[in-house]
């Protein structure tokens, strides 16, 4: 799988530079999810975000969870970007771009790109409050996960 | 001597991003209780490792040579 | 709900201006589609397409399904653009976007809203192969449908 | 008199977009017989109707001034 499809970049995301890697002649659809930097999230109030990788690995990681969408849903394209660095509200912090012959499995395939990037890409998220920080996802402070996440 | 690499809370209670460490033998586990020992860490004992960018266990044995990387709960997406 | 969410248009249609009408400070998640012209169906080449829309009646048939799904999904932006015409193949012929505070509702409300496109917007669609044409949707024509469809 | 809008293959078939028909105080029903006999249209039986650009069922009677349209199965999308 071209390593191309793969980013992460300390630039804004064009979402239309990610769709144009999955546009395929014989795919009628494509499914892109943008995850962006969310104000408040349960009352409180975000000023920031910063975004921390383990490149190389994060990277690799990304294709894998592609070449995973692909055995699972064949015929999809699939392409990641996500940023890095500081991020303001409504910063795009992420894209993924999926194209498919039919509907259902670019859906399909994109959601599950998105549970798996949450789970297992080495990306890290410090959410920056009026009051501190907080380098999310670490359970020991994090007693309700879910409700941290910005997307 | 080995890489090792730090992330996001790891790396800021550290102080640094990396550091070398004679660790050659060693397993993950005692890799990460010598960290404990060293460093004002947390508890590195829920903590994933990757070696040379994949996911290893606790029980995984390091080379002479390896990078070895501390990888907290993530938070991407 | 503003009406300029739900558009037609003769022109190609600029992915990215539909997806800036649901940015939201408080919606972390914008999931789109695109519907995009596919070269082969069941293994017959297309050249082209043209839609035909019924415009007033389409127009207000979109933005009845973007309410639909507000109600369904509370706190969901929807904006829909559809283009008429004659496109060739890879032109888009359909942008869905659907932002929401959290990533579910965004991919469930997008997949719904298109559902229902597909069901009631008096918008149709015109087949030209090497050996002739057709006008899509026509069930007395075409026997299986679902093997017809361009997404 | 109303309006009769016309498309897709319904439009190729009669030849034009749109016509005028002496219909008030018919239903739907009646005017999808009249059409049927008037023009060399394929049956309209199962064709949907709008009045007024709200879906309508065979049963309505149409007013003066009304716009009747008839849509063929949609394939948008």
């Amino acid at each position: 799988m071209d390593s191309n499809l793969f980013n992460l970049t300390w630039e804004p995301i064009e979402v239309q530079q990610v769709i144009d890697k999955v546009v395929d002649r014989n795919c009628g659809a494509i499914a892109t999810f943008i995850g962006t930097v969310r104000e408040m999230t349960a009352g409180k109030k975000t000023l920031k975000l910063e975004y921390q990788a383990y490149e190389p690995m994060a990277v690799k990681t990304m294709a894998q969870i592609g070449e995973e969408a692909q055995r699972k849903w064949p015929g999809t394209n699939v392409a990641i970007t996500h940023r890095l660095g500081t991020l303001g509200i409504s910063d795009i912090a992420v894209v993924i771009a999926v194209s498919s012959p039919h509907r259902p499995p670019a859906y399909e395939a994109n959601a599950y790109i998105m549970e798996r990037i949450k789970e297992m890409v080495p990306i890290w998220k410090k959410e920056f409050w009026e009051d501190g920080t907080r380098w999310i996802g670490d359970q020991r402070e994090t007693t309700s996960y879910d409700e941290e996440e910005n997307q | 001597m080995i890489q090792v690499l730090l992330f996001a809370r790891v790396q800021e209670e550290v102080g640094t991003d990396r550091l070398e460490a004679d660790a050659a033998g060693k397993s993950i586990k005692e890799l990460k209780r010598w960290m404990e020992d060293r460093y004002p860490v947390s508890s590195l004992s829920r903590t994933m490792t990757a070696v040379n960018e994949e996911f290893a266990n606790d029980d995984e044995v390091i080379n002479e040579g390896d990078t070895v990387a501390f990888i907290p709960p993530v938070s991407g997406g």
